[in-house]
């Protein structure tokens, strides 16, 4: 059976390896953060060479950026674009309202941690972090799919009840 | 241009610069003012909302109409009270004033007949407790209490 | 046993049996209503032994009793008279049949006896010699004729009973001043006499004559400028007389035309005439019956316009168009009846005349409308029926008049045809049309006499070439005016 | 055991009344009765396979024997004819079992298929248009018993019939006169030697007549409301079989009784053909277009059909107009591809309808779940009619075309080229609207059509894609036939064309083979991959917005809009219009007409004193001159 | 024995050299926007990722179908197209045959598309066909002025009969240009992308496509690029002696086409039909008309 696990892993690796080149990330900014992407697509930053490109559905990306805030009306649609995405699919959290609820920290209707609704695979820090920072997010990100770390798809399935209890909880839909 | 606001509105009126004026009227004239007022080059409404006052257990309406001719704006208050708070909607005078109304009804739970949407949920949907706007509700209470924080003690070094 | 194959027995019977109803109404009114069922079988038994003689080419004469040759009152069946005869008393049986389930009104007896003078008269008129006697015929048939159409007393049918009066008399004034002017000239009333003085008359000197007979016939026969009572008078009738009228008065009339041009005066001059007015009969009378809403009127324009078309034929002149002239009035006369004796059931079970009240009866009674569609395709010339081939042997014709006016006629009555067609298959449409209105059940008995048409129509469109050949032979007897002239007037000396 | 052509002919007649007289025992009695008397014709006519007979006389009119024949031509378009009365009838059975007209649909059914056996099998020109008007008859009569707009469907339909018919009987009896008999083979012996303006005259009669009933541009206002209106299996016979007859005796009349040489001779050659032929080319380009544009903007499913059956009717007339071989062979091949995929079209829209009930294209959608077997059928047809390699429609198209290369005529070739890629557009509008996208809610519940209603949809489709991949089998007929017609036929090969001049060689199974090899590659591909999961209709890519079930999001009502707006400027001078003016035009001048009846008593009594007056006069004046 | 072989390549060097000029292409589009953009072998990477996916999601058969019948009909569509001193299918289907067997694809894909039931991809699909109506009548006059002028249609003989430097684009250069203004809208190019607009109808058709039907499309896409361009070579650029050469001539197609690409914005859909019926039809019917009289 060794063999078949070992091709297997061989198999996922060097796809891993290949799949960190082409990254899909969707074109769909929540908050103020989405205002950094533009820079770091075009000429001055381009990260269309480590073969990022924005696309439009959710079918066809594979990374989903949450830049910024995320209050109740916006993360019932972020759970929804996050289900019709295919796996493996990763999930970046842009700034420090994704990471304790920021400046909103006070507000009745911003939540404070995304990973509670969401698997995150990579936040970036900052307040509103500059493209330099972003490209750095996309760097990190490529690393852990390299090294088959980045699997927030998987947890997503696995403690599926967890997440739902969690959203359940705050959405009441 | 106070003269004729004057000649036509009866209600306290305070000049606090060349450029504002302050209105406050009584509430059932409310809308009979802001009706005179758009007749008087004050076409545009530029914002519609309530203050809370506790201690009064009243809400104040608060409507800013700008007169483009003469560069001036108009602050029209009028206080309403606090308990099952009801107002005419002001769409037929000021049709932009719709989504305002929407707003008082979530925000501050003040019914606004005439408006079709007045109480339904807008910006919090499935929202059970008091309108947020009110003084009344403590937003750091409810935000607590709602919403997990991150237990990360900081490190500075 | 006394000689039933005497002419004269056809108009001595009814008249017999009219008197016998006057005397006996007051006391038996119920039986009266079967007095025309009567006189006309009694006149088919008669036809049917004259008709073995004129079969074998004999013209049979009668002469009334008494007076010598020149003031005997005559009657000569030659071929055409016993077709135009046979077909009076065929439709006369028939309808009479229909009137006594029709007229439901229970003193009906001045109806049915109206009805038996009708039949005496066109009898008459059908197989008279006497140029005098076409006249007393006329008039009987016009009296009776008012009678009967002014029998509903509803407002419109005495109005336009009042004008057939007006117009009837004018006719029978114009009638008589042209036959006064020829018994001036010839001195004598027989047809076949006159006939024979006139040969040596130019044609300038008996021109006035003619044409005041024509146009005294031509009120009667519906030709142009003089049948504006007609689309009045056989809607407001009641549809069995309408049929009558329809059917038998305008053919005997057209009839009656034809006799007096081709025998007596052999006036071919007047031909090219008698074509335009033809043609201008087909054109209005077509184009009026497009735009009629109600039905009984669009079928009286459409008889106008029937007309038009055979005596357009017949006026051609040639043998072949006779014949087809007289094929397409027999056509017309029995189709015509039909769509008359149906529409009259159509309007009892739904009261008003207004085509547009028609939808959906066909859904209901069906087989009223089958007969009514029959009736109609073979009317308009549509193949499988006899009316298609009669329309065919009309084009022939057509295209034999010489010139210019021979295509603008061909073109014309293709044109009236395309009419025809589409104003009867609108009420196809309607006829079989879905609609929630209910309509009483047709009363079977009144559906007799149509269908025995009907059946009458599909035998001939069975042997249709056979029809024609008879026709055929009845031109061509007509054209050799001798035969008739020397088999008269042989009679007599 | 021999059936005389006149039995072939009486067959369905004498069967429609049998079952008639049947129905009164019961529904299933008339209806295998009647089964029986429609599969008759194919074992009646077999063995006339290769046989040409002439001189069967049946009827004598005017002292001119009518005779009924059968030619290589009259062969194919009669058996295919069957077929399609036979899966028609089926479908009748199912669309009128509710309704209680159906014994008298059943009756009508039957004179009509007995009809047209007339009109094919007749050898002379009173027999052919006796048999033309008993159709136009029974046509009249069937239409009235469709939707709700049916019935002034039939009165456009029967007055144009009615201006067909008496033109054609103008030309007959014309004919007639100066020829002196009916027979085919007299008339052209006559015609051979007339005068160029009769010959003219009564060509285009003839042409009128036969144009009405094929639909042609000018001539087509009835067609799209009659089609749309009528009932399901009726709009079947109606575009497969009724307008085949038109173009069947626009064949004959062209070919053999003109003649190509005769209009040659009496008029000048443009682009290799007599000039009146190049017109009609010209005018079936132009049907072509413009019934493929109008088509893509219509909303009803039926009305598509409708159009895009009078476009396609533009390209079987287009073909037959070039007057070559390749032409020729192109236009019958197309008359008998046409009436195969468009009999599909009407008969799973007919099943749709059935269904649903409804034929407007924005209510329908989604469907494909529910009636898989009519949406495979319905792909096949809209692949055949857009002319798509694999299925029948585009062998036929092709021919036209090599044949309009032949005669180089590059723009004739742009029209009909540009016209094919049009009718890609509304077949995939209907397929779309129908089957594809999102299942409104009241049609949850529906359900395939049933089996026996399927026969008629799948046969017809084995039927193409059979004549699609080996055209080599219709080819054998149409070769047959244009030998008939005095051409030299081209030459075919069981799967296509071989290399000869004028024709680039064609061989479809390769190229279906291709298809089958590549998309095999791209299966393989597909199902060795990870699998997939199947997803409600509503888990859709919305913006992140959830859908629900009352939200109608699917895009069918206006599907070309755009294209509209473009087509916009050549909508003034549509034909309709110009028809509805000269009819109000019409109505006027008779309204004023029909004034000379005028109710009052004063005119008649003073037109008959005056009519006096006048004669008496000229009596007087007479008297004293002379 | 060869042509065999060579046929069943075809396909495969048809998809790589596809995936080539892709690469190539978006390379020049990043120069152009004076940053480095993505390696050459992009394309692919893409591709490999899109197959890989774990999981994909299916709007029921027609859709799984779809993608699979639009690579298969790409796949008969290059087999239709000659190669240097290969006949490959061309004897048994000639130009008029190869217009219709082009139509296959976009059929299969408008079908999977539809089945999806989004909004988006029926506007899209309504936008491709209109738009194709659009493109067509300007490349089938120039079809129709080559077929006149060489009094063949035969693919093979178009190749074969510009031999050496008389190529169709000096020869007959109205109808070269408007055949190019045809493949330039064939190929979705930006001022006629309007079918896969990303800001109006979320890249139209393939909205609803992830996964391994997208990568499906992406190799269909990669095979149409190869056929557009190497049917643009064959009729105008006088094909090629051997391979290299027909994909240089491919590569220069590819660049002046990215030129004009990255240069405009969007046409709406009506506009872009009213040019094509317009300039490039003008043009095309000028180059029939020299040659008709010319050739006559």
């Amino acid at each position: 059976m060794e063999l078949q696990e070992t091709l297997e892993e061989g198999y996922v690796e060097i796809l891993d390896h290949l799949r960190k080149r082409s990254l899909w990330m969707l074109h769909y900014c929540t908050a103020c953060g989405a205002v950094e992407l533009p820079p770091t697509i075009t000429s001055r930053f381009d990260a269309e060479r480590f073969g990022i490109a924005p696309f439009v559905t959710s079918r066809q990306s594979d990374i989903l950026l949450v830049t910024g805030y995320i209050n109740i009306k916006t993360l019932k649609r972020l759970v929804t674009v996050y289900e019709q995405m295919l796996p493996p699919k990763y999930v970046i959290g842009f700034g420090s309202c994704t990471i304790n609820g920021g400046i909103y920290w006070d507000s009745y209707a911003v939540v404070k941690r995304l990973d509670l609704y969401l698997p995150v695979d990579v936040y970036i820090a900052g307040c509103m972090p500059t493209p330099m920072a972003v490209l750095e997010g996309f760097r990190t990100l490529m690393k852990l799919i390299d090294e088959g770390k980045a699997n927030g798809w998987r947890k997503y399935i696995e403690n599926y009840d967890y997440y739902k209890a969690n959203q359940r909880k705050v959405l009441k839909w | 241009m106070v003269e004729e606001i004057k000649k036509v509105i009866k209600g306290e009126i305070l000049e606090k610069s060349p450029q504002r004026i302050i209105i406050k009227v009584k509430n059932d004239s409310f809308s009979s003012t802001l009706n005179a007022l758009k007749g008087l080059s004050f076409k545009r409404l530029t914002l519609f909302t309530a203050v809370d006052f506790v201690k009064d257990n009243q809400f104040e309406l608060v409507a800013l109409v700008y007169s483009n001719e003469n560069k001036i704006l108009a602050i029209v208050k009028t206080r309403i009270p606090k308990e099952n708070p009801e107002i005419e909607t002001i769409t037929n005078i000021y049709p932009n004033a719709f989504k305002y109304e929407v707003e008082l009804g979530e925000m501050f739970g003040i019914k606004v007949i005439g408006n079709p949407d007045s109480m339904k949920p807008f910006l919090l949907e499935g929202w059970e407790d008091l309108p947020p706007l009110r003084k009344d509700f403590d937003s750091i209470k409810y935000a607590t209490e709602h919403y997990e924080a991150r237990n990360v003690e900081v490190k500075y070094d | 046993m006394v000689n039933l194959a005497n002419p004269t027995l056809l108009v001595v019977i009814p008249l017999f049996f009219a008197f016998l109803s006057i005397i006996i109404s007051p006391f038996l009114k119920k039986l009266i209503k079967f007095v025309p069922l009567i006189v006309s079988a009694l006149n088919l038994v008669v036809i049917y032994f004259i008709g073995v003689k004129v079969l074998y080419g004999s013209i049979v004469l009668g002469t009334t009793a008494g007076l010598n040759p020149p003031y005997v009152i005559i009657l000569a069946v030659d071929k055409l008279n016993f077709i135009i005869v046979l077909m009076v008393n065929v439709l006369g049986f028939l309808i009479s049949f229909y009137n006594i389930f029709y007229m439901k009104e229970e003193p009906t007896d001045k109806f049915h006896i109206l009805f038996t003078l009708l039949i005496m008269a066109s009898s008459w008129i059908s197989i008279t010699g006497d140029l005098f006697n076409v006249f007393v015929a006329f008039e009987v048939l016009s009296l009776s004729s008012f009678g009967l159409v002014g029998y509903m007393r509803s407002k419109d049918s005495i109005e336009a009973g009042f004008k057939y009066v007006v117009q009837g008399i004018l006719a029978g004034s114009l009638l008589l001043i042209g036959v006064v002017l020829i018994y001036a000239q010839t001195g004598t009333l027989n047809m076949a006499h006159i006939a024979t003085k006139l040969d040596y008359v130019g044609s300038l000197e008996k021109l006035v004559p003619y044409v005041l007979i024509f146009f005294g016939l031509a009120v009667e026969g519906a030709l142009f400028p003089l049948n504006s009572w007609l689309p009045d008078a056989h809607p407001a009738a009641p549809s069995g007389i309408s049929a009558m009228l329809s059917g038998i008065v305008t053919t005997t009339a057209i009839y009656a035309i034809i006799r007096v041009t081709v025998t007596v005066f052999n006036y071919s001059a007047f031909i090219p005439y008698l074509f335009i007015i033809a043609l201008l009969t087909l054109f209005f009378g077509e184009i009026a019956a497009f735009f009629q809403k109600d039905l009984k009127r669009m079928l009286a324009y459409s008889t106008i316009g029937q007309t038009g078309l055979f005596v357009l034929a017949f006026s051609v002149g040639t043998q072949a168009s006779i014949s087809a002239s007289v094929a397409q009035m027999v056509n017309h006369s029995f189709s015509k009846a039909v769509l008359f004796l149906v529409a009259g059931i159509m309007i009892e079970a739904q009261g008003s005349r207004n085509i547009d009240d028609l939808k959906g009866f066909g859904r209901v009674n069906i087989l009223t409308s089958i007969l009514f569609v029959f009736a109609a395709l073979s009317l308009i010339g549509v193949p499988p029926f006899f009316g298609f081939f009669t329309k065919l042997a009309i084009l022939q014709t057509l295209l034999d008049f010489p010139g210019f006016l021979g295509y603008l006629s061909f073109a014309l009555v293709l044109f009236a045809a395309i009419i025809e067609g589409v104003y009867f298959y609108r009420v196809f449409k309607i006829l079989f049309e879905k609609s929630d209105k209910n309509f009483q059940a047709e009363n079977p008995w009144l559906v007799i006499s149509p269908f025995i048409l009907v059946l009458i129509l599909v035998i001939l469109s069975s042997r249709p070439m056979s029809v024609l050949n008879f026709t055929n032979d009845i031109a061509n007897q007509l054209i050799q005016r001798t035969i008739y002239l020397t088999s008269v007037l042989g009679g007599l000396k | 055991m021999n059936f005389s052509l006149l039995m072939i002919l009486l067959t369905p007649i004498f069967g429609g009344l049998l079952a008639y007289a049947g129905s009164a025992l019961h529904k299933a009695v008339r209806n295998i009765f009647f089964l029986i008397f429609l599969i008759l014709p194919f074992f009646e006519l077999y063995q006339y396979a290769n046989k040409t007979i002439d001189n069967f006389y049946y009827l004598t009119v005017l002292g001119q024997s009518l005779s009924l024949g059968i030619n290589a031509l009259s062969f194919m378009l009669s058996l295919l004819f069957s077929l399609i009365f036979l899966l028609a009838y089926i479908f009748l059975l199912f669309e009128f079992d509710k309704s209680e007209d159906s014994d008298l649909a059943i009756l009508e059914f039957s004179f009509l298929e007995g009809a047209v056996f007339g009109v094919l099998f007749a050898r002379d020109i009173l027999s052919f248009f006796i048999f033309f008007e008993i159709i136009a008859l029974i046509i009249f009569f069937l239409i009235g018993k469709g939707y709700e707009e049916s019935h002034n469907a039939q009165l456009k339909y029967i007055t144009w019939a009615l201006i067909g018919a008496n033109s054609m009987l103008a030309a007959v009896v014309f004919l007639f006169f100066k020829a002196g008999s009916f027979g085919y083979a007299e008339i052209s012996g006559y015609l051979s030697t007339a005068p160029t303006p009769i010959v003219l005259i009564t060509f285009v009669l003839f042409v009128i007549g036969f144009l009405i009933e094929a639909s042609i541009m000018p001539l087509h206002v009835w067609a799209p409301i009659t089609y749309a209106e009528a009932p399901d299996s009726v709009s079947v016979l109606l575009s497969s079989v009724v307008k085949k007859v038109g173009l069947y005796l626009f064949t004959i009349f062209v070919f053999s009784i003109f003649g190509l040489n005769l209009f040659s001779k009496i008029m000048p050659r443009v682009f290799e053909a007599p000039l009146i032929m190049y017109v009609l080319q010209w005018i079936g380009a132009l049907t072509i277009i413009i019934g493929t544009f109008v088509a893509i903007v219509q909303e009803d499913a039926k009305k598509i059909l409708a159009w895009s059956s009078i476009a396609q009717s533009g390209y079987i007339l287009l073909g037959l107009s070039l007057g070559t071989p390749l032409g020729v062979a192109g236009g019958l091949l197309h008359i008998v591809n046409h009436s195969i995929f468009k009999g599909i079209l009407f008969f799973v829209v007919g099943g749709v309808i059935y269904r649903t009930g409804t034929k407007n294209l924005s209510e329908l959608g989604g469907l494909i779940k529910k009636m898989p077997i009519s949406f495979i059928s319905m792909l096949l047809a809209i692949i055949a009619t857009a002319g798509i390699p694999p299925l029948n429609g585009f062998v036929s198209k092709y021919l036209i075309y090599e044949a309009l290369i032949q005669n180089k005529e590059p723009l004739l070739l742009t029209i009909a080229l540009l016209g094919g890629t049009g009718s890609f557009m509304y077949v995939y509008r209907l397929i779309h609207s129908i089957f594809l996208g999102q299942l409104p809610k009241k049609y949850e519940g529906v359900k395939e059509v049933p089996i026996l209603m399927q026969v008629p949809m799948l046969v017809l489709s084995l039927l193409a894609l059979l004549f699609g991949v080996l055209p080599g089998i219709p080819m054998y007929f149409v070769s047959k036939a244009e030998a008939f017609l005095g051409f030299d036929p081209i030459k075919y090969t069981l799967t296509g064309f071989p290399e000869q001049p004028g024709l680039h060689a064609l061989n479809v199974p390769i190229i279906s083979a291709a298809l089958m090899g590549g998309f095999v590659v791209a299966a393989l591909i597909f199902y060795l991959l990870p699998k997939t999961r199947s997803v409600h209709q509503l888990d859709n890519y919305y913006a992140g917005e959830i859908l629900t079930e009352d939200v109608k999001y699917n895009y069918s009502f206006g599907f070309y809009s755009f294209f509209d707006d473009i087509i916009k400027p050549f909508n003034e001078w549509s034909i309709d219009r110009i028809y509805e003016n000269f009819v109000g035009f019409v109505k006027t001048v008779g309204d004023y007409i029909r004034r000379i009846y005028t109710g009052n008593l004063e005119t008649y009594v003073s037109l008959g004193i005056i009519i006096l007056t006048i004669f008496s006069l000229i009596y007087i004046i007479g008297g004293v001159l002379w | 024995m060869v042509e065999k072989l060579v046929l069943i390549l075809t396909p495969i060097f048809a998809f790589f050299v596809g995936i080539f000029l892709e690469g190539f292409k978006r390379k020049m589009v990043a120069r152009i926007h004076r940053r480095y953009g993505p390696p050459l072998h992009q394309p692919l990477l893409d591709i490999i990722k899109l197959l890989s996916k774990k999981e994909n999601i299916s709007h029921g058969v027609m859709f799984d179908l779809g993608p699979v019948i639009f690579v298969g009909a790409s796949i008969l569509t290059v087999l239709f197209l000659p190669l240097p001193h290969f006949k490959q299918l061309t004897p048994y289907g000639d130009l008029i045959a190869f217009l219709y067997i082009m139509v296959i694809g976009s059929l299969g894909m408008a079908l999977g598309a539809g089945e999806s039931g989004n909004p988006n991809a029926s506007i899209g699909i309504a936008r491709a066909l209109t738009l194709m109506l659009g493109y067509e009548l300007p490349l089938i006059i120039a079809g129709n002025t080559l077929v006149v002028r060489y009094g063949t249609t035969d693919l093979y003989k178009f190749m074969t009969l510009q031999s050496g430097f008389n190529w169709n684009l000096f020869l007959l250069p109205l109808t070269a240009i408007a055949g190019f203004i045809a493949t330039y809208g064939a190929m979705g190019e930006h001022p006629f992308d309007t079918v896969v607009a990303p800001q109006e109808v979320a890249t139209g058709p393939m909205v609803e496509y992830g996964g391994k039907h997208l990568g499906l499309l992406m190799i269909g896409h990669a095979i149409q690029v190869y056929i557009e361009t190497a049917f643009f070579t064959i009729l105008f650029l006088g094909g090629a002696s051997n391979i290299f050469t027909f994909i240089l001539k491919q590569l220069g197609v590819i660049i002046v086409m990215t030129l004009f690409d990255t240069v405009f914005p969007r046409f709406r859909i009506e506009n872009a039909v009213r040019y094509f019926w317009r300039w490039p039809t003008l043009i095309a019917l000028l180059g029939l008309l020299i040659v008709y009289i010319g050739g006559k």
